[in-house]
Parts: structure tokens; C-alpha cells; sequence
């Protein structure tokens, strides 16, 4: 077994949990990396959305934006970005959106705007981008992040986009049809809301760490789920086409321009 | 009708002070030159708008063209941050920036409002998010029917809508491939428009009949601005400059290697 | 995922008694093949929607399938009326006809909110006409902002969306060019669809980046059938048969007359 | 001068009112007749659009459909029908519309739906068609017609779109900000609305026709107007690139199939 980085181990998982007749609204990044991966092994007829508006797409190198040439020269076909949110995502078309976080509470719940208050921020983050509606359109959310005290906070102090709600009632109270964030995964474990309550538990531990890790890195009392498990380390073959994949994607970059 | 003019009257002809300027391109065809020939004349108190403000918008608010800011995602994309649309927004400086954030996809329904010639846009959104809570323009409506309570938000119609697109006919007509975007609706949306274009072509020749083509009667000026959309990139015709887009991170980080970068290259004064 | 089947198995998989069946085709790419071998296999109690009736609806209405009509503009288009249909309004024959009648723009807006899941669509439309007396599902929305009314009407979401296309690949995709029509939205906006084509092929090829594709998991049956769309017409394939279309002038004028027709060519019986 | 048909003059008249710089709603056999006339002879820029989305078209021989593809092949790009209604149509962009009309009233009121009531008619028309939006939407609408005491009548039986209303007020009232319908162009004469009171009134006799023979073929006691003049016959040219579009036209679609 090759050593693998937690990133990797993070990026291996988030592909496990996808399925050949998924339809996922990729953002750039982790996620990117985890849906081409899953389209490079297991789940070869996967159906790739970037909000761009490209619909279906195979890229061979992973895009720096969510926009890259790659994407629409591979793709099936591309929409403008009304159609795309319009007729693809709020059509209710999505079976995986995939979310990051700067901020994620016990609820799920994401901020990726600022860090303290609106009108006067500690940090200023980017901001909404596609996620408010991501977050509730799609058939079930994943969440890929850093697994650190600052980002797993108690409480977030802006709501950019939906988990649970604040008490982890609200998204039903809403009235959201969809299933919202199941699987979040960190480079640390994977959480998943607890059916009772929507809250996150940990579900699974990646190699390496520990329950007082995870306890130390999470800003809220974390539990565990009584079914607790131990992620599967990356095999041989995952890490071959994810290192292979991030190769060329580096080669291709560099070369540009 | 468009009429084929160069970059400085073009954005003389249609920027004025206080406008509020759309400058769209989602990744692809970014209008940067007409950002940069703005900057040059100094126009001031723009409401400047775009989905992802991203480095053109990075270089106006640096230089202090911009009194406010529609947008849905800020950030140098697969970088990290704009350094002066926070330099803005933190500190005030050079001048302070009003925000009016959004999502994206409030963003791209309230430009196919404003194409389409109404007053606003009906979509399932925001639901249980923080931004109705600073953004007083996004609002409710009940459907007549299910009595569903759905988000809405005021159509976008700016004074100036930019764009910059892979080639026109010599009448005008102008052909946009690839990723693209939000281009027509702003075209469409916008009291006044300007198309940056890499060349002008005797036959448009687009490969479908059904094409995304704007007819040069929707268009009040082209330029022709061979690169105009770099360090973005033109489907066709050149790729994104990634390097310059690590290297912005560096020029922007502070004010006077960002000012001096702006002299340099624009011919702006320090 | 769409299935390849054959016509017959496609029908009788997608339509039951009692749908709400929308066959679209603005002029171009009339899904006729379907609509006879819906007839063939005595489906009743049909709701069918389309914004131009056409000779296919007359023929559907004239076999007894419909209950329920949808539409905005009913007439042999360049010829005159339909008979049949007229028939079914005036006289009840072969049974009363309920009309749901709107104008191009509230259909039209109506497939579009269903393709984005949207329970109803706003636009500027009805001003000062009599259709809301006699249609209950025209309503209005006040803006927030101007407090413009405007009117709306629910989504249309058809149980079953049909449409004729020139092409899919192996995978199901398809390709859709010239006179695109509600097609795409048609298909996004129906629970069920069911797509024919002129025929199968390796590579889809669409000659733009932006081509008008769906996606074979958009679809649930595709049907190869080579001139499904005659007597109308098929951009690269066949031109439309204005000669039939003439001649159903005369065909559909008498009931008798009419019902031999279907006999003999749709192996009806009388 | 050549003999010609009243047909051919309203058809004549309807293209002499079309300028180059127009941007024209089509629809099917009179108007589009007249707009291909104006693009074949003065009016060489002008832009139509027909309903099936297909934008700038510069058919060779006339559409039988709205939908020919003799539009699309000849457009300069063709849209989505939704489109069409949407950024075209809604979004103002049509300078001229062109309408037919079964039943049309004083005050320019157009029926296409019923003859009698509603639900229970005489005769069955086809219906709305885009009229109810093309009327309100347009700069300008322009009416072809034949004219007929039945056709022209004291007050339409149903109401499908726009006039300037059932006294001659509710257009304004109603908050409508565009022109309406400026001009009818019937096969006897040109009717306008009067400024004060919007009632149409001939401003215009075609040769052939008189005072008496109009007031006999309509159903208002119609008035003339203070400033009324004689349509200008049309010309050798005129007819001649009319009736050469008609020629081809019917060879077209004797050939097709």
C-alpha cells in the first residue's frame, strides 16, 4: 500500500460514495477531483455538470476554473448559465451537488461569505456563487472541507446555504423536499446527520486519526455514530488514477499560454 | 444599429460616470480590455455588475471606478482572493464599496428578466439562507396557484451591458461559442450595449442554425480587440493565462505594487 | 436512461388512458407517428396539449382519444380550418371537447416554468383580451417592486412529453436543429418522454458546442422512425408535404370520408 | 400601368409603410407578403422575425407555415420558441407587428377566437395564435384585412387582442405603452386611428373603390377623415417583384415533396 496523503484519502472517499447513474453538479477543487475519479474508475457513465453549463463532460485534465475550455470542448453539449440554473438545477435534474465550506456547523449548515459580522467582517469570504440553491435543489448534498476547528464550528456566523437549519428542524419546517447534506467528509473522517436529529455524527474514521483528533478539531461536542467504522484506505489503483489525473491536469496548466 | 468604432470611443460613446455597468463572460470572454480602457478614462461612481467579479473587476475597484458591487461569487478563481475588492470592502480604500450580494442563480434570472422585458424574476431560492437578511431587494411572491412562496429578485437592467465574443459580420452581427454564459441576456437587458470582438469576418459562418448570434441591430458599438478578453480566454482563439492569474494574487496583495502594475501597463497615474 | 424500442412498445409504455400528453413540433418536426400509434392502440381520455394543434391533434380528436384540448392557435396552417376538431367543439362528434385555450406566449412560458420546476409562469401578456373570462387558469402577480400586475399561468408539466427529432446516438442523446421549437422543454418539463428519430447513429456530431441536445438520461423511450414526422417536415431529411396538407382540407371535411382514411392507412377500424 | 387586384394593392400599401430600419413580427400570408416586398424593394435591411424563432430571415419564396424551413435556412440565427416570446417579443424589440383579423371593430379590436358566444359558437376560429402579446408588445401593430361587413363590425363578439379597447380608452387606461394598432390596410382602403378619440376613420380610398362602397362594406357608420387622400396605385415595379415572389412561391411548393 502506497502512503497517501489526507487530501487524497478525503478526495478517495468522496468518489466511493458516487454511483454510475449520478448526475453531479461539480464545483472546483476536491469535488472536481472526486468526480472525475469516480468517472475514471467505478462509475464510467457518471453524468458531470459544471455550472458554466456544461452538461456531461469528460474533461482529461481537471479545470483551475469552473469555466475552463476543457469543459466545454469535452462536453456534450453547453447551456448558458440562466438555462443551467433554470431547466438543470432547479428542474430538479441534480442527484449530487457538491458543496465546500469556509464555516460548517453541527446542522450542516454552510457560510462561505464572511467570518464575523455582515456589515463588519473579520474575513471577507467570495461569497454564494451557486451554493443557496445548490443546497436545496439537488437530490442529496456532499460536503468536502478541512477538518479544523475553524471551519467546524458550533454555530456559523452567516447561513450562505442550507443544512438542517439552525436547529436541524428547519429544513423540513421549509418545506425542502430534497435530502440535503448526507456525507460530509473531511480529511480527517465522514459525518453523517444522525436520522433522529440531522445532527452530524461521525460515521467513520480514515486512517490515521483518532476519536480525541477529531474531538480536538471539531468545534462543537462531535459524537459518534454507535455503527462506527473505519474508511477504507485508498487502493492502489484509486490513487494511481487520482495521482495520474492531478499529472496531467499540473502538465496541462503549466503548458497553457 | 452597431456601429464599428475603436476601444476609446466605444467606451466613451457609452460608460458615463454613475452608470451601472454589467461586464459579463462566465470564465470565458471576459471583456478585460473595455475594464482597462475604463479605468484609463477615469470614470468614477460605477454600480458595477458581474456573476464573478474576478480580476477586471479586482482592477476597477482597485482604481476606484466602482461606488458599488452586484455579485454572487468574489473570488480569483482556483487562486484564492481578490486582495482589493477586499481592500475595498474591509478598509475603504481607495473608496468604500457598497455590496449587493446575490446568488448565482438570482444573478442569471434577474439578467433573463431584464432580456425579457420584465420588472423581475421568479425563482425557487435563498430558502433559509442569511442574504434576504442583508439584501433587502430579494423578496417573496405566492404562486396564484399552489400558493408556494418563491424567492424573487429585480430584474437586472443595466445602462451598460459588455461582453466580449469570438467575431462579427461587417454588419454587425456577432457569433459567441463555448461557454456562454450569460452573454446574450445582458446584451439584451442592457440600455446600451458594447461588444469587444477578437475579428471582424465577411461571412459570420456559424456552424448551427441555431447558433447563440446577436443581431447587430440589438448592438450600439463594436470594437474589434484582438486578445480583448485576456487573461481570460477566447474558445478559437487563445487559452486562459492561469500563470497571470497566480501572478495577480502576488500585484494585488498590496496597493502600491498593484498601483504601479496599473501604471505600468495601463498608462494610469499613480 | 433512454431505452431504444420500438414505436408500439414506446406508446404502450409511456401512455395510459386519461394523460395529459403533450406532442410538440413548432410546424417542424411534428411528432405524427406517435399521435397514430397512440390512435392505433385506442387510447382514451386523453388531455392533449399542443400550441398548434395541427392535422395530428385533428386526427386524434377525430378518433375519440381526446377529452381535453390544450392549445393557442387551431388551424390547417397556410389552408384553413380542422375540421374534425371544429367538429368536436360544435357537435360534440365523435365527443365533447373541452378547450384550455391560451395564446402562444402563456404556453410557450408555461413549458418553460415546467422544464424549471417552477409551478407557474409570469410575463406581460392578456392586456385588455377576453381569454381570462373563459380560461380560469389566467391569473395575475403584482411585481414587488413596481407593483406591475402581470399575468400568469401554471406550469405545464404533461404526464407524458412527446416530440420527433433528427437524430440520437447510441447512448440516447439527441440532436435538434433548425426550427427548435418547446422541444426541449417539452421533454424536461413532462414526468415521462418519448422521443422518435430519423435515425441512429455512431457519433452525434452536433455541428455546435451549443447545439440543442438532451441527454439520453433526459429521456425515457426513443423510437427510430425514419419519416415519423411526414406530413410534416424534417430540416435535413424531407421537406413538409403541403400537397397532404391540402388534400386533409378535403379528407377531414366529412366524417365518413375521414374514417375511411384512418381505416386505410392507420389499419383503424371503422 | 398594369391592371392588379385589391389584394395586390393592400399588400402594395401595407409594404410602402414598412422602413428599412423596421424590425417586423410576421405572420403568415398577406404580412409576410408585404414584408418580403418592402425587403425586395425599399426596404432591404429591414428584419423579420416569424414566430418559430427564426430572426433576420430573407426567405426566397413565401412560408406556407410560420415554421418553413425556407425561414430557418435563410435566418440569421433561429431561437427557442420560448426565447422568441420572451427577449424578442416581451423584451421589446419588434418596431412593427403585423395582425389579421376575422371580427374588427371601431376601435381596432381584433376577434380570431369565436362567431357568436363562446361556449356555444357559430363558428369556430382558430384562436389566439401570438396576437394577445404581439399587440401590446409591438411599437406599432398594422392590420391586414379583407373588408367585409362581416369582417368589420360594430363590436367584435370576443375580444383576443387589443385594440385600443371597447370604448377607445382602455388601451391608455390600462397602463399599455405602446402604439397599438396605427394602421388597417383592407382591400378597399386605409383606416387610421383618429388622434382624439382613437375610432378608426378611412384616411385613404384605393383606386376603384368609393365613399359609398366602403361605408356599405362596414359595420360601423364609418367616418373619413378631413385629410382623406388616394392610395398610390401600385407600380410596374412594385407588381412586378410582388408577382415574381408569388411565382416562385407557388413553383416552390408545387415542387416540394
Amino acid at each position: 500500500m502506497s502512503e497517501y496523503t489526507p487530501t487524497e484519502m478525503m478526495t478517495v472517499s468522496a468518489a466511493r460514495a458516487l454511483r454510475n447513474d449520478d448526475v453531479c453538479f461539480v464545483g472546483i477543487g476536491a469535488p472536481s477531483a472526486a468526480c472525475n475519479l469516480a468517472r475514471l474508475t467505478h462509475a464510467p457513465d457518471i453524468t458531470l455538470i459544471y455550472e458554466s453549463g456544461t452538461i456531461g463532460t469528460r474533461p482529461n485534465v481537471l479545470p483551475l476554473s469552473i469555466g475552463d475550455g476543457e469543459l466545454a470542448m469535452t462536453a456534450l453539449t453547453t447551456v448558458s448559465v440562466p438555462e443551467m440554473f433554470r431547466y438543470w438545477l432547479q428542474g430538479g435534474r441534480i442527484s449530487v451537488g457538491f458543496l465546500g465550506a469556509a464555516q460548517l456547523d453541527r446542522f450542516a449548515n454552510i457560510n462561505t461569505t464572511v467570518i464575523g459580522d455582515y456589515h463588519h467582517p473579520k474575513v471577507r469570504l467570495p461569497g454564494a456563487g451557486g451554493a443557496p440553491e445548490i443546497a436545496t435543489s439537488c437530490g442529496r448534498i456532499f460536503v468536502t472541507m478541512q477538518h479544523t476547528i475553524r471551519g467546524l464550528v458550533e454555530k456559523v456566523d452567516f447561513v450562505t446555504s442550507l443544512g438542517f437549519g439552525p436547529t436541524g428542524r428547519e429544513r423540513t419546517e421549509l418545506g425542502v423536499a430534497t435530502a440535503g447534506p448526507t456525507l460530509v467528509i473531511t480529511d480527517l473522517c465522514v459525518l453523517e446527520p444522525e436520522a433522529t436529529t440531522s445532527e452530524l455524527v461521525v460515521t467513520s474514521l480514515h486512517a490515521g486519526t483518532t476519536p480525541a483528533a477529531i474531538i480536538d478539531a471539531t468545534g462543537w461536542p462531535v459524537r459518534f455514530s454507535a455503527d462506527l467504522t473505519y474508511t477504507e484506505p485508498p487502493s492502489e489503483a484509486e490513487l494511481q488514477v487520482l495521482r495520474e489525473l492531478h499529472r496531467r491536469t499540473e502538465e496541462a496548466h503549466r503548458a497553457a499560454v | 444599429m452597431a456601429v464599428f468604432v475603436s476601444l476609446r470611443d466605444a467606451v466613451a460613446a457609452t460608460v458615463r460616470d454613475g452608470d451601472a455597468v454589467a461586464l459579463e463572460g462566465f470564465t470565458h470572454l471576459i471583456p478585460f480590455a473595455v475594464g482597462q480602457e475604463i479605468i484609463r478614462q477615469g470614470r468614477r461612481d460605477l454600480t458595477l455588475i458581474r456573476m464573478t467579479p474576478d480580476l477586471i473587476f479586482d482592477q476597477m475597484i482597485g482604481m476606484g471606478c466602482a461606488a458599488r458591487l452586484v455579485f454572487s461569487w468574489g473570488g480569483n478563481p482556483g487562486v484564492g482572493s481578490l486582495h482589493r475588492m477586499r481592500d475595498a470592502v474591509l478598509n475603504g480604500w481607495p473608496r468604500p464599496l457598497e455590496l449587493i450580494e446575490h446568488s448565482h442563480a438570482a444573478i442569471a434570472n434577474a439578467y433573463a428578466a431584464g432580456a425579457a422585458g420584465l420588472p423581475f424574476a421568479v425563482f425557487r431560492g435563498y430558502i433559509g439562507t442569511d442574504l434576504p437578511r442583508v439584501n433587502a431587494s430579494i423578496r417573496q411572491v405566492e404562486c396564484p396557484y399552489t400558493g408556494e412562496r418563491l424567492a424573487t429578485v429585480p430584474s437586472l437592467r443595466p445602462d451598460v451591458g459588455v461582453i466580449h465574443a469570438q467575431r462579427a459580420d461587417r454588419a454587425g452581427n456577432v457569433l459567441i461559442e463555448g461557454i456562454v454564459g450569460c452573454q446574450k441576456e445582458v446584451v439584451l437587458a442592457s440600455t446600451r450595449s458594447l461588444v469587444t470582438v477578437e475579428e471582424v469576418v465577411d461571412e459570420l459562418a456559424p456552424p448551427s442554425m441555431n447558433s447563440v448570434v446577436l443581431p447587430g441591430w440589438t448592438i450600439d458599438a463594436i470594437s474589434v480587440v484582438p486578445r480583448g478578453a485576456w487573461p481570460s480566454y477566447v474558445h478559437g482563439y487563445y487559452q486562459r493565462d492561469n500563470a497571470f492569474y497566480l501572478e495577480w494574487d502576488e500585484i494585488s496583495r498590496d496597493r502600491d505594487q498593484f498601483q504601479n502594475w496599473m501604471s505600468q501597463h495601463l498608462g494610469t497615474s499613480k
